[in-house]
Order: C-alpha cells, then structure tokens, then sequence
C-alpha cells in the first residue's frame, strides 16, 4: 500500500511538472500554486516513506513497462524508504524555496523550469524505488539529464555550458559503468531484476569487478576524487533551489547505489572491498576540505564542502564493509548509521545553505565573496537561519553534523579489532583524516558566513540588497529546524533506521541507556552523548552568565566607530578577502593546488593582485586524457585521407586478409 | 545520580571558574620569577576582570547581535567544558552527555563564534585575527582529537572520566603511545591558549596576534567574559591533560566528601606544577613567526598520530 | 497481393513521378505514394502476423518476422521522410540550390530507392537481393550529387566506385554459395539461390567454401554497412546529399545492407560449425565503434558528424549480430530499429538546422534553441537519444548489447565503453554549442516539418519504456531465426 | 590427371586468354587501348560462354552468351569509346605504382588466388576446374588496376572488368547464374555504366578534367 502511494506521489510531482506547461511564462502558477504543491508531496513522501521506515516491512511492485521480460520492479524496503524519506523531507524545504525563487524573466521560463524541477524529483524517487537494473538505469539517466537542463538554464553563458556538458558526460560515463556492473551482477542468467542478482552466485573476481564498476559509476555521481570534476562546475551553475537539490539529495542517491549494490545485491561482501571506498573516501574528504577553503565563489564553496562530505559518506560505507565482511555486524551497523545519518544531515544543511546563498544571489546579484559582506543587517532572516546550516555543516555540537561525525568517530575506535594485522594498522589513520576534514570545514565555514554576512558590505550596491520573500523563509525555516531537530533527537532517528540495518548488515545497534535523550549506541562501552542535556546545560550556564552580568552591571552600552586599534577612517576594502582568508591554506598545502598569480609591481600605478587556483587534478589526469583522445583521433583521421585509391586498398587488403583467415581455419 | 554527584559537579564549574584566574596569575609570576622581573600580583587578572566589569561598554557601530552573544557564548561553552572535565571526580552527572569527542566539539563551537564575533565588525585587525585563530585551530583540533583517540581506545570509551578512572587505576602503566600523545597535547595546548611560542598575550603586535586581534573591538563586559573565557579555557586544557596523562589523585567511583578532600589538594600541586612548567616553556622559546605555526601544530599532529600508531603496534 | 501493393506502388511512383516530379504538387504526391507503400507495408505485416511466415511468386519472395519488420520500419521512416522533404526541398527550390529539372530526378529517385529496398528485403533470391541492392545504391548516387557542387560530386563518385565494388565482391559470394548449394540441392536453376532452401541444407554445405562465400559477402554489403575500413564512402556520401536523402541512407539502406550481411551470416555459420562469422562480425562491429567515435572528435560538418554516428551504431548492432544468442540479437534488431528512427529524426533537425543557419557548419550553427525551439529541442533530444541515453530507446538496445557482452565477451566491454564514452564527448560537445547559447540564422520561406522528427523520437521515447507484446514477440522471432550460441 | 578432351583445353585456353588480357589492362596506360582491351575481354568471355553452352548443352547460357556479345563486346566499348571522345581523355597518367612493382604484385595476387581457388575447384562441378582459380585472379587483378590509377575512366574499366571476372567465375563454376539474376546483373551493369557517363559529364563540367586527384578534397586528415 506504501509503495503504490509513494509512485503515485511520484507520478503527482511529474503531473506537477506537466502542469507548468499550460502556462509556461506564469511565474503565479509555477512558483505560488505549482512549487508549493510539489513540496507538500514531498512532506506526504517522507511520512509515507517513515512509515514504511518504521514498519520495516517490503513491499514490492510490477508495473508493465520497461523492457520486454523485464517488466519495471519496484521495492520498497527500509534502504529506500531511509532515503525517500530524505528526499521528500529536504525537497519539501527546497520546493517552498524554490517557489518563492523562480522568477519571470531569468533564463528559461518557469514553467519549464517547473516540469524539469518535478521531473528531477520523480526519477530521484524512482532510483530509490527501481528494483531492477533496467529501471534503475533509466531513472538514474532521468535524473542526471533533467538536473542537467537544469544546470544550463542560463545557458547563454559559456561557463555555464561548460558545466552542463562536463557533468552530462561524467554522469553518462558513470551510467555505462553501472550499465557494466550490472551487467556482471546478473551472472549470465539473463535476468536484471535486483531478486535475481541477490540469487546469482559469482566468483569472488567476477563479484570485485562488479563492486568496483559499480564505486566508480556511483563515484562518478557522488563527486568522489578524482571523478569529482564536474562538481564544482555544475552546482554552482544551476539556479540555487537545484543546487540545493543535486546537493543535498541527488549525491545521496549514489550513496544508496554503492550500499544497494555493495551490501544488498552482492550479499555478503568481502571485507577488502571496503578499503577501496574507504581510502577514496578519507582522500576526498581532505582534499574537498582544501579545495573549499581558497574558493572565492560562494557556490564553488560550498560545492567542494560537498565533495568533502560525500567523502564522509563514502569513509562510512568502507568501514561499513570492512566491518561487515569482517564478520563483526554490529560494528558494521554502527558504521552504517553514521554513514546513514550523515547524509540525511547533509542533506539538510547543505541544502540550507545553497538556498541560503540563493537568496544571497537574487538581492545582491553577486556569487564572488569578494563583493558581499555585512549582509547580515540587510538580510537578517537569510543569515540567522544560515547561521544554523553553518554551525551545522562544521559539525558543532548539538547540531546535527555533530551527531554524524561522532558515530563515525565512535566505529573508528573499533578498527583495532579488525583481524588483518596492516589494516588494523592503517584504518586509525582514517580517524586522523576526518578529524583534520571535521577542523577544516569549520575554517571552511566561519570563512564563507563571516565573508558574505559578517563585516562591512564590500560593495556599495550592497546596501539595497533586501530580505527574502515568505515562502523562502518557509523553506529556509523548516531546513533549519531539520538541522536543530536532527542534532536533538539522534536516538529516535537511529531507532527508525534500525531497520535498515538490519536489513543491510543482519544486526541492529542496541541502545545502551534506558533514556529517550541519551545517545548510547555502542555496545559494551560506556560511551554516550546526551544532545538535549547538553543543549540545556548551555543554555543555562549562557542565560545563568547573561543574568548575572546583566544584574551585576550597571553602565549602558554605547555606540562608536570602531576602534580598530585607532587606524582611523575604516573602508571596507581593509577587511580580509576571501584569497586571504584562504592563504594559509594555499601556504600550507601548497602542492596541492595549481596557483596562478599576477603580483603587482612595485612602480605599478594601478596595482592589481590577482590569484587563480586550479586543481592539479586536471593537468595530471583529465588534460592529458583528452590530448590523448585528440592525438588517436588525430592518427586515425589520417586513415581517412581522402584518396579514393588508399580507400580501395584498404577494402583490398581487408579482402585479402580476410580470405587469407577464412582459408586458414 | 545521587546529590553528592551534582554537587560535585556545580563544585567542579565554581572551582575552575574561581581558580582559572589565579591560574593565570600563577603562570604570569612563575614567568616573572625566571625572567628576574618582579612578579605581579597573583590577584591581579581578578582584579583585571572586575576592572573591566565596571567599565562602559562601547560597540561599534556595525557591530551585529552576533557580536554582543558570542562572549556569553564563548565563556558558557568554557564554563559547560569545566563540568565536563573530571578535574576532581569522576562521577559527573553531565559527562553521561558529552563525551570527549562532545568536548572537542564544544572548543569548536566556542572558537567559532569567537571568530565570527571578530569578523563581524570589519576591521582588517579583526578578520586577520580570526584567520590566524582558524588556522592554528584546523591543525590543533585534529591533534587534539587524536590524542583522546589514542586514550579512548586504551580505554575503549571516549568517555574522559572512564578514561581517567582506568589511567588512574594503573593497570596500564604509561602507555607508548600515550607518551608521544603528551608531547603533541603539550604543543596543542601552547597553540590553542595563545602562549608563546605560538602567540604573545601580552603584545598587541599586528604581525603576530591572534587572540589579541581578534578581542580588540571588545569592551568592558563583554571583554571581561572573553578574558575570564581564555582563562578558563587554559585551565580547562590543563586539566584534560591531568585527566589524560596525570589521573592520580581524583576522585574514582564512590565519591564522597572524603575523595574530594583528597582530590582539591591533588589538582591544586598538579596545578602549581603545570604552572610552573608552562612559565618554564614559555621562558626558554621564543615567539614564532605566525607562517611557522602551521609547522609547530603539524608537528604536533603527527605526534598524536605517531602515537595512535605506536599505540596499536605495541599496545594492542 | 500485399506484397505485389508494396512493390507496385514505389515503382509506378517512380515512374509517375518521372514524369510530373516538377510539378508543384510533386512533394505531396510523392508523400501520397509513400504512404500508400505504408499501408502495403501495413497489411504485409499484418498479415505475417496473423499467418506467419509468407512464401511467395513462385518461392521468390519470403516474409518472415526479421524482414517484416524492416520492411514496415521502411516504409515508415520512407513516409516520414516525404514529409519532411516536402518543405525541405521547396526551400532548396528557393535559395537556388536545386532546379526543377533536379527535383523531378529527385523525386523518381526517391520512390525507386524505396522500390530497391523493398525488393531487398523482400526478396527470398540472395542473387535477387544482390541485384537489388546494386540498384539501391545506382538510384541514390545521382541523389547524393543532386547539389553537383564539387564535393558532392567527389562523395557521389566515391560512392559509386566503392560501394560498386564492394557490391561485386558480394556478387562473387553470391556465386559460390550458389555452387555450393549445387552441390547439395543439384538443381540448376533457381533453388539453389533461394534463402529460404539453402537454409533448409546449409549444414551439409561445404564449409570452405562457404566460409570465402562469407568474405566476400561480408566485404561486400559490409561496405554498404558501412564497416570500417569500408566505411570511407560513407561520410561523404551522406553529408553531401540532400538531407531527405541522407536521412534514408543513414536510416534505411544501412540497415537493409546489414540484413543482408545477417543473412548470409546465417547461413554461413549454419555450414561451418566454427565461430568464425560471428568473430569477424565482432572484429568489424568493434572497429567501427571505435574508430567511429574518434572521428567524431574531428567533425565540423553537422551531416558528417552524424554519418561517423551511423557507422559507430551499425558497429554496434554488427558486434551485437556477432555475439549472437536470442538476448544479443534481439538488441541488434531493436538497436537496427531506434538508431534508424532517432538517426532520421536528426538528420530532419539538422537540416533544418543547417538552412536556418546557411551553412553544415557546426562553428557557425549557434543558439537553436532561441531561435526556433522546436528545433533546437528535436536536435537535442535526437542526440541525447542516439547518444544512449534514457529513457530513450537506444539506451534499451545498450543495456542489452553491454549486458550481454559483460557475461559473453567480457574483453570487447572495456573498449565499448571507452568508445561509448569518447563518442558521448565527441558528440555532445558539438551539440550543445549549436542548440545552446547566442543565437545567429534565419527564418525560412516555409515553417520547416517538424512532426517526423518528433513522431520519431515518441517511438523512440516510448521503445524506451515499453516495447508493445507484439513488437516484442516479433523481434524475438526473428532474433530465434538469426540464432547464436 | 586424365586426357583433356579438345572443349577443355580451348576453355582452358580462354581462361588463359582472360588472365593475359588482365595484365595487359594492368600494365596499360593508354585509356582507348584499355577499352578495346576490355572488349577483347567481352569477346573471350563471349567465346568462352559459347563453348560451354555447346559442351554442356544448357539454353540458357546462349543467352547469356548473346547478352555478353550485345552488352561488353559492342555496347559498353562503344559507349566508353564515345565518351573519351567527347571527354577527350585519352592517355592515363603515371599510375601510383610503376607498371613493373605492379606487376609484380599481381603475380602474387594469382598465386595467392589459385591457392583461394582451391577448395572451390574441387566442388566445381564443371569440367573448368583450373578457370575458377583464372577467374578470382581477373577479379583481383581489376581490383588492383583500380587501386593503381588515377583517371576515373582508367577506374571505370578496371570496375568493369572485374564485373568481368565475376561473370567468368559464375561460368566457370556453375555454368552461369539463374536467368532473372543474369538479367537482373546485365541491368545494373547497364545502368551502372550510363550513370557513370552522366557522372562523366558532372564531373567534367565542374572540374574540366577527370583526373582523381580533384576528387580528395572530403577527407579527416588535413
């Protein structure tokens, strides 16, 4: 029953989208009538999706559609309602945003805009519910094209077709892998259905081969070094609401590919398997971290903050794995849950924080930090709500980031159980990575609030910059609340994903303590965190302190220039830029970027200091891919060269040849 | 959760409140003696603070609300990370609730709306400050994190006071691993209190500060909170390094009035020591240019790594 | 009676329209024949599939479900092609590019190279099928220099001399089949020609001889195929014509060349008992996709482009024929049928395309979508389509051929996807600027035909994500006939 | 190896005929002398049908024979002849391979075709075993020519003289292919050939020469 509703409310959200077409240019029924609609769909996923969530039970369906043989499967089982429950609790955020965001005269028209947005969201769905490999393909493809015309809504820009055409061709590339993967995964029988690949029996090659496709497809999608390119490209240049969504959601959807098919439809997996996502993993959380730091663009920012936190993700799913194939469930279920519960938070927070800079970008036009700042008077909803994104996002206790980290932390402390002598060795190393990504995406983050809100506007246009509209505090107000609600209650959210897995890896955390508001899931060892208690321990000893000093003190406050150590006239063009925020990063980590510098010169009239950073990444992998590519087509063009002699030569010799191995065999 | 646990606990925040002053002022005449200058008064950072109490606050302009919260922020987050430490017993009410990992976190929290509160003005002092506050923090954190890993899993819990209480019964002895752990939390603790060699608190020099930078748009109250916050936050560290690395004396299990006798006694010589050693550190090096820190702080990175290794190559 | 229908009507046509293809009216009434010939086409399949395999003239002609199919999917994108034509050549009438006198040849042309085709396909006589193929192939080159610009000439020259003589070596294995099938079925005379009893004996056929017959049957309609390295003609020939013209080429006669291969295929590997056809079909198909998607990344010509497209997909539905087996084969046939339709669909856009902007170059093609956005959608939902990507029906043909090979030639998947990769890139890197960004071009005299491109890519669309019992049914039938390990 | 009876060993002396006339084309440069040579061709094949059709006896391959007489040895020749005269082509120019390497080769091609021939020689049910492995040579030989030269007249003999060669194997192998496709193959010879001339004309008219190397301009390699 849960299943036929969550494919009707698919089909509500493409019905949606179709709708946006009768008025295309209406910006009144797109945004106020039709955006809305598509988010309380979204709401009724998600509480159909917790339902069967907490149930636990599977269903399944058969629609006939698809191939001949192979009709579409569909399945709900806890993995997908975890993360349709996800899906349809961050779009509906997004979706109330979005309403509010889309406007007349920017780009496309709204409702086109309306029918790829709802397109988006319904294959999303439908990636989550397919059953089988054919299904799933499509709407894994459905998904990567209808963000893609998405992404080149502005598409008038070169950049911005830049973007979209490297994303469509890594997500296509990824599709043929999976394509491949699944192709090892149905063993010869013939059959795609996923039922039929938890039956097929590989060999322990033919299943590595299969697993490892199926990382670097669903790698490709999640943004995972050094398959991550296409990400700083593209988030930023699609209209916020939808980077918003690629963000939060659709990079969790290769997270549910890799656990469907590394845990589920493999089976049992072999526990080397995970080193594989966990070492991609931990180098992506790093290197997102570092990247995000010397960004200059609000979008890329976040963007390569993205990347870091799929690395989290992916580092949970190789300790899952190597937990699990270790023959230690209940760890691995613990790995797990860290691996779920931060992409749901990530989910969250990030998409808070892409809207937050949409809102930033529509009142002031602007993405380069370089000239925003002090919005935070001009835009006080924006930045307060923000502000809980980024605590959230740096992973600041008792928000939810925090919990994420802390449980993944927390199976780290397990890996010296691990019966293989080197990795034992090796995997505590990982915990050092994370906690350096966790600190680094705290510099990451007071970075990117105090640049754009904090401080003085860098531009004088700045000071018409205005507050967003109701339906975007709406939005930005229920992902916030998302961030509080899920840092306050991990326990219950643990309990809901029990189920999963239990599904997954064949045992449940046990919960340790008695109490609804204390976090105890670690087995056997007195570990807790208690997110209420500490939440109201702090607030009693900041209100307790405030109280006092408020009884205490007697003079007024009073208000001046600032002092700033007596320099005088204050511009704003004293205060630190985004570059220089990011330069001990760029000193400390120098060999990793690709720094391209212009210095003034001493004599210089008008100096000028400009700073470029690219990633290594391209010169050392994907440019010289491509010259390669180039040179072959280069030499085989010269098989085409035009003379009508060489052409029969060739057909000769082909004749010849031909013969010659007919004759002999 | 008897009264005596939480009376222990309300003991332990009021304790480390009253005392981290005097800590300083400890630390600052131990200085003095060994730098033959006459010392200044041991009361003098009290007085500091009730100087300062009594003061007009002047805000800038621009200055956001942010910029008035985070000084409550930051000294409820050191007050609240005083409870959390087992400086004097184990049996916290409120530890059940934050775990070390929890504790970790709560210095994040407090370091970023204190750099936030700096930037929120717009001064190049202010946001130069926060830059260098940051950056000293991504690289002390991790260090910091991996040397509670490191006891965390002699101990199998990210608990402080179930690490303390295991350390503290001795089975263990001095673990190798612990004792690369305790140079690298040595250096974070320089870092992460502005000492020298990483800071000077007692310069207002613009191609060296951090803390200072990042405080001078404060006044008045809001400064004394930030002051007595740093305090706290110096005794605080101190204290987790008791905790970690010299757990005798503090009161174990069924704590009484009796183990706390013996516990105040304990921490205060430990405390007079430590002072003593920092004043000693902080005598024999000298001030290092703020691009060597990232150095300083990698060094002491790698040493708690050093140590999670060596911890489970010999120790497991 | 359907059957003499289907093959009356284009040939009365090319002679009717021999007569009147300048007339104003000549675009309809060759739109009127090509329907007609649909609805032939219609009851011939409607009939195969109510009675099942159809045997007649005197054994000359068979219907089975592998040609049906093609036969209606012919007739079909035939139809569809005289649409789009309709408005397309007026325009040409009117820039000046083509005469009257050109159109009439045009029109008699087009409804004999549909005739030829027909006969082809339907024809039960492999020296009958020969002998239609050649004319297939004589009724298009005088299309493809229709422009009689110089390098329409050159393509239309090396069209002729290359599928010419590739066609004689086919003649020459259809001769040695023929004394091979002497040998067994003794009767001089017509039997031993006909497909239908050659199969009937093929494993008693002498194996040497018939593994030559394959050679040179395989260089020979390969070339039509257009396999590499017999490829070279292709490019030319179905960039330089009329675009009606290139369509059909690219759509149809690639298709009906390679029935012709798939046949003879059939036979051959029935009397050798050796894998030896299926590993030369393998070797071709991996060739051309692989040299196919490189050449794309040097292309300017937006016809060219999507000819270098045509040989990576018949490479891949060749390789799929190779493999064999009933799952394969299927995929080839779906993969025959979506490319041909996405295939005509493009080619629709792209001269649209190219008219609007007065050029085939791709640099100076720019902001389709602005400019007319029916267009640009068809061009870039055509190229996404026949880049594989879903929900497309190329994608199901795809994931069955890459599925299969993953089980069945694990060694060719890796270069399959480096080429589907480097064709994606070759490919869409040149579409997108065309349908994307500042617009530059002009209006036309006549609003361009746009209901073929999109009727296409529906099918397409709906191939994707269902094939209909029947259809299905069908393909498998005919896959069984083909056959494999 | 038994007593070749008078029919074999004339047949066989054709087959030997054509294989000459071959290389004769091979190594000619003049493009009217090239065309007689091929109706010389057309004649032998004429002779060649005839003696098999008087030996075995089959009607049809009169027909065939007259059909080869009317269209190779009168028809074509004539056509060809009028177009170099209208087109004023009278002389190839150096091929792309000199006449002696060219000759070269094609003695390696007949070897090569005679070791091809091999197998089907012993299934030929004619008593022209020796013709088949002739008639793969004359087809290799024409594939050759028209990979030598440089005029598409020269190009057009050589295609037709390989159509030659693959009417002398179906002869030589099977006594001649069924009718409706002899027919049906006359046509497309037929037509082919006035395609062509038209071609001639096109290609004159745009170029005002029938030289190849006009015609390499649609290439991939710069």
């Amino acid at each position: 029953m849960l299943l036929v509703g969550c494919v009707a409310l698919l089909l509500g959200w493409t019905a949606i989208g179709l709708a946006g077409l009768l008025r295309p240019r209406s910006v009144v029924l797109s945004g106020r009538v039709l955006f809305p609609l598509g988010a309380l769909l979204g709401f009724a996923l998600a509480v159909l999706a917790g339902a069967s969530l907490l149930g636990g039970g599977i269903e399944r369906l058969v629609l006939p559609l698809g191939l001949p043989g192979l009709p579409a499967h569909l399945r709900l089982d806890p993995l997908s309602s975890a993360f349709l429950v996800l899906l349809g609790a961050a779009s509906g955020g997004i979706s109330l945003f979005a309403g509010g965001y889309f406007r007349a005269g920017e780009g496309a028209a709204p409702g086109l805009l309306c029918l790829q947005y709802h397109l988006f969201l319904a294959s999303m769905g439908l990636v989550l519910l397919a059953d089988d490999a054919y299904s799933f393909l499509v709407a894994w493809e459905a998904m990567a094209l209808s963000s893609y015309f998405l992404v080149t809504t502005q598409h008038r820009l070169a950049e911005i077709r830049r973007a979209g055409f490297l994303y469509l061709l890594m997500a296509h590339v990824g599709a043929i892998c999976l394509l491949l993967a699944f192709g090892v995964l149905q063993g010869g029988s013939g059959l795609f259905t996923f039922a039929a690949m938890r039956a097929a029996h590989l060999s322990p090659g033919w299943a590595a081969a299969a697993f490892l496709l199926a990382l670097l497809g669903f790698g490709a999608k999640a943004g995972l070094v050094p398959l991550h390119v296409w990400l700083p490209e593209a988030h930023p240049a699609a209209p916020s609401p939808v980077s918003a969504l690629m963000s939060g959601v659709m990079l969790k959807t290769a997270v549910y590919g890799v656990l469907r098919v590394g845990l589920d439809l493999l089976g049992h997996p072999v526990w080397w398997w995970g080193l594989a996502p966990l070492a991609l993993g931990l180098l992506t959380i790093v290197y997102g971290a570092l990247f995000a730091a010397v960004q200059t663009d609000m979008k890329r920012l976040l963007a390569y903050s993205s990347v870091e936190n799929i690395g989290i993700a992916f580092t949970g799913v190789g300790l899952t794995m190597v937990f699990a194939g270790s023959g230690m469930p209940v760890v691995a279920a613990l790995a797990l849950l860290a691996t779920l519960y931060h992409c749901l938070n990530h989910s969250f927070m990030k998409s808070l924080l892409f809207l937050g800079t949409g809102a930033v970008l529509h009142a002031t036009g602007e993405r380069n930090l370089g000239r925003l700042g002090g919005l935070m008077h001009r835009m006080p909803w924006v930045a307060w709500l923000t502000l809980v994104g980024t605590l959230a996002i740096a992973g600041l206790p008792p928000l939810n980031g925090f919990v994420s980290e802390w449980l993944l932390l927390q199976s780290f402390l397990f890996t010296d159980g691990l019966p293989h002598a080197l990795v034992n060795l090796l995997i505590p190393m990982g915990a050092a990575l994370v906690a350096l990504g966790a600190a680094l995406a705290g510099y990451v983050m007071v970075k990117f609030y105090g640049i754009i809100f904090l401080g003085q506007p860098r531009e004088a246009s700045l000071v018409h910059a205005h507050d967003c509209g109701w339906l975007e505090r709406i939005g930005l107000l229920w992902l916030a609340l998302g961030c509080v609600l899920l840092g306050l209650f991990p326990l219950q959210v643990i309990g809901a994903l029990g189920a999963v897995t239990a599904e997954l890896v064949g045992a449940v955390v046990p919960q340790a303590s008695p109490h609804w508001w204390l976090l105890a899931p670690v087995p056997g060892r007195p570990v807790s965190y208690g997110p209420v208690v500490f939440l109201t321990a702090t607030l009693a000893v900041v209100l307790m302190t405030v109280l006092i000093v408020r009884l205490t003190y007697r003079q007024r406050v009073r208000r001046a220039p600032a002092w700033d150590c007596g320099f005088g006239a204050l511009t704003a063009r004293m205060q630190d830029t985004a570059e220089g925020f990011g330069q001990p990063i760029r000193h400390i980590f120098q060999p990793f970027f690709e720094i391209e510098r212009e210095l003034p010169a001493p004599a210089d009239r008008a100096p000028r200091y400009r700073i470029a950073i690219a990633e290594r990444i391209w010169k050392l992998l994907y440019e010289p891919l491509v010259r390669a590519v180039e040179r072959l087509a280069n030499t085989v063009a010269r098989v085409q060269q035009g003379r009508i002699s060489v052409y029969l030569l060739y057909s000769f010799a082909t004749l010849l040849v031909l013969l010659a191995v007919a004759m002999a065999s | 959760m008897s009264a005596i646990e939480w009376i222990t606990q309300v003991l332990e925040v009021a304790l480390a409140l009253a005392a981290a002053p005097v800590f300083l002022g400890w630390l600052n005449q131990c200085r003095a003696w060994l730098q033959n200058r006459r010392a200044p008064s041991l009361w003098l950072p009290y007085r500091n603070l009730r100087k300062l109490f009594h003061k007009e606050a002047v805000i800038a302009e621009n200055a956001s609300p942010l910029f008035r919260i985070a000084p409550y922020v930051v000294f409820g987050a050191m007050a609240l990370a005083a409870g959390i430490i087992p400086s004097m017993g184990t049996q916290l009410p409120l530890v059940v609730s934050a775990d070390a990992i929890a504790l970790v976190g709560l210095f994040a929290a407090a370091r970023m709306f204190m750099t936030l509160a700096a930037m929120d003005v717009g001064t190049a002092f202010g946001t130069l400050g926060a830059r260098r506050e940051m950056m000293v923090g991504f690289l002390a954190e991790p260090a910091l994190l991996m040397v509670i890993f490191v006891a965390s899993m002699l101990s199998s819990s990210t608990a402080l006071p179930v690490i303390t209480r295991n350390l503290a019964s001795g089975h263990l002895g001095l673990s190798p691993g612990l004792a690369f752990s305790a140079v690298a939390f040595v250096l974070v603790l320089l870092a992460e209190n502005a000492r020298i060699p990483v800071d000077n608190p007692a310069t207002h020099l613009e191609l060296t500060m951090i803390h200072e930078a990042m405080v001078l748009e404060y006044s008045a109250r809001h400064l004394a909170l930030i002051e007595w916050a740093a305090q706290l936050k110096l005794f605080n560290y101190v204290c987790i390094g008791f905790a970690l690395f010299l757990p005798w004396g503090v009161a174990r299990a069924q704590i009484g009035p009796l183990g706390l006798l013996v516990a105040i006694p304990a921490l205060a010589a430990k405390l007079a020591a430590a002072g003593a050693g920092l004043a000693l550190i902080e005598t024999v090096s000298a001030k290092m240019r703020v691009m060597r820190i990232p150095e300083f702080l990698a060094s002491a990175f790698l040493f708690a790594v050093l140590g999670l290794l060596v911890h489970v190559l010999l120790g497991a | 009676m359907e059957l003499l229908l289907l093959l009356a009507v284009p040939i009365t046509g090319a002679a009717l329209l021999g007569i009147l293809g300048a007339h104003r009216r000549a675009p309809e009434l060759n739109a009127a024949f090509s329907l007609a010939t649909l609805l032939a086409a219609g009851a011939l399949a409607a009939r195969v599939i109510r009675h099942g395999d159809l045997l007649l003239g005197a054994e000359q002609f068979y219907i089975d479900p592998f040609n049906v199919f093609l036969v209606a999917l012919t007739a079909f994108v035939g139809l569809t092609t005289a649409l789009f034509s309709r408005p397309y050549m007026r325009v040409e009438l009117e820039h000046g590019r083509v005469t009257p006198g050109r159109l009439r040849l045009y029109h008699a042309m087009y409804q004999l190279f549909m005739f030829t085709m027909l006969l082809a396909l339907t024809t039960n006589n492999m020296g009958l099928m020969w002998v239609a193929m050649e004319g297939a192939t004589l009724s298009t080159v005088l299309l493809v220099t229709l422009y009689r610009t110089p390098e329409s000439l050159e393509a239309g020259w090396k069209y002729f001399i290359l599928c010419g003589v590739g066609i004689a070596q086919a003649l020459f294995g259809t001769i040695l089949l023929y004394v091979a099938a002497g040998k067994v079925l003794g009767a001089q005379g017509m039997t031993a020609l006909l497909w239908t009893h050659l199969d009937a004996v093929k494993s008693q056929l002498e194996p040497t001889v018939l593994a030559l017959a394959f050679v040179f049957l395989l260089i020979g309609y390969g070339t039509k195929v257009g396999l590499v390295p017999l490829h070279s003609w292709l490019p030319d020939a179905h960039a330089e014509g009329p675009t009606p013209i290139s369509a059909v080429l690219s759509g149809l006669l690639l298709n009906v060349a390679l029935y012709a291969v798939v046949r003879s295929k059939v036979l051959v590997e029935g009397a050798l008992h050796s894998r030896l056809p299926s590993m030369m079909l393998m070797g071709f198909g991996l060739l051309s996709v692989v040299l196919a998607s490189l050449l794309l990344w040097r292309q300017r010509d937006i016809k060219r482009l999507f000819a270098y497209s045509s040989i990576e997909h018949m490479g891949i539905a060749t390789f799929a024929f190779g493999m064999g087996g009933p799952m394969a084969n299927f995929a080839a046939l779906l993969h025959m049928t979506v490319h041909s339709l996405t295939k005509s669909s493009i080619f629709f856009t792209a001269g649209h395309a190219a008219q609007k902007a007065g050029t085939q170059l791709m640099e100076q093609i720019r902001g389709l979508i602005t400019l007319s956005p029916t267009v640009g959608w068809g061009l870039m939902l055509g190229s996404l389509a026949i880049l594989g990507v879903p929900p497309f029906g190329v994608f199901a043909s795809e994931f069955l051929i890459l599925t299969t090979a993953m089980h069945a030639q694990p060694w060719a998947t890796p270069i399959l996807l480096g080429a589907l990769a480097v064709a994606f890139a070759g490919i869409f890197s040149k579409v997108q600027p065309m349908v994307f960004g500042e617009t530059s071009g002009r209006r036309l005299p006549h609003p361009p035909a746009l209901l073929p491109v999109f009727a296409h890519l529906a099918i397409v669309l709906m191939l994707g994500l269902y094939i209909p019992p029947y259809l299905a049914e069908w393909y498998r039938a005919a896959a069984h006939l083909i056959g494999g390990p | 190896m038994t007593h070749l009876t008078l029919g074999q060993q004339l047949l066989d002396s054709c087959a030997a005929l054509l294989l000459l006339l071959s290389f004769a084309m091979l190594s000619q440069r003049r493009v009217v002398t090239l065309v007689n040579l091929y109706a010389v061709q057309g004649a032998v094949l004429t002779a060649a049908t005839l003696l098999l059709a008087w030996r075995t006896g089959e009607g049809h391959l009169y027909l065939s024979a007259a059909l080869t007489l009317g269209l190779k040895v009168a028809f074509l020749p004539w056509l060809l002849h009028r177009l170099i005269r209208r087109l004023g082509v009278y002389w190839d120019t150096e091929p792309l391979l000199n006449v002696s390497g060219t000759m070269l080769v094609g003695l390696v091609i007949v070897v090569f075709a005679f070791a091809l021939a091999q197998p089907i020689t012993l299934l030929a049910s004619t008593a022209t075993r020796s013709a088949v492995g002739i008639a793969v040579s004359v087809v290799l030989l024409a594939f050759l020519m028209m990979i030598t030269r440089r005029k598409a007249m020269s190009q057009v003999v050589g295609f037709l003289s390989m159509e030659n060669g693959v009417f002398f194997g179906a002869m030589s192998a099977s006594y001649g292919m069924p009718m409706v496709v002899e027919l049906g193959v006359a046509l497309d010879v037929l037509v082919g050939v006035l395609v062509l001339g038209v071609f001639f004309f096109q290609i004159r008219e745009r170029f005002e020469s029938l030289d190849l190397h006009h015609l390499e301009a649609l290439k991939e390699h710069e």
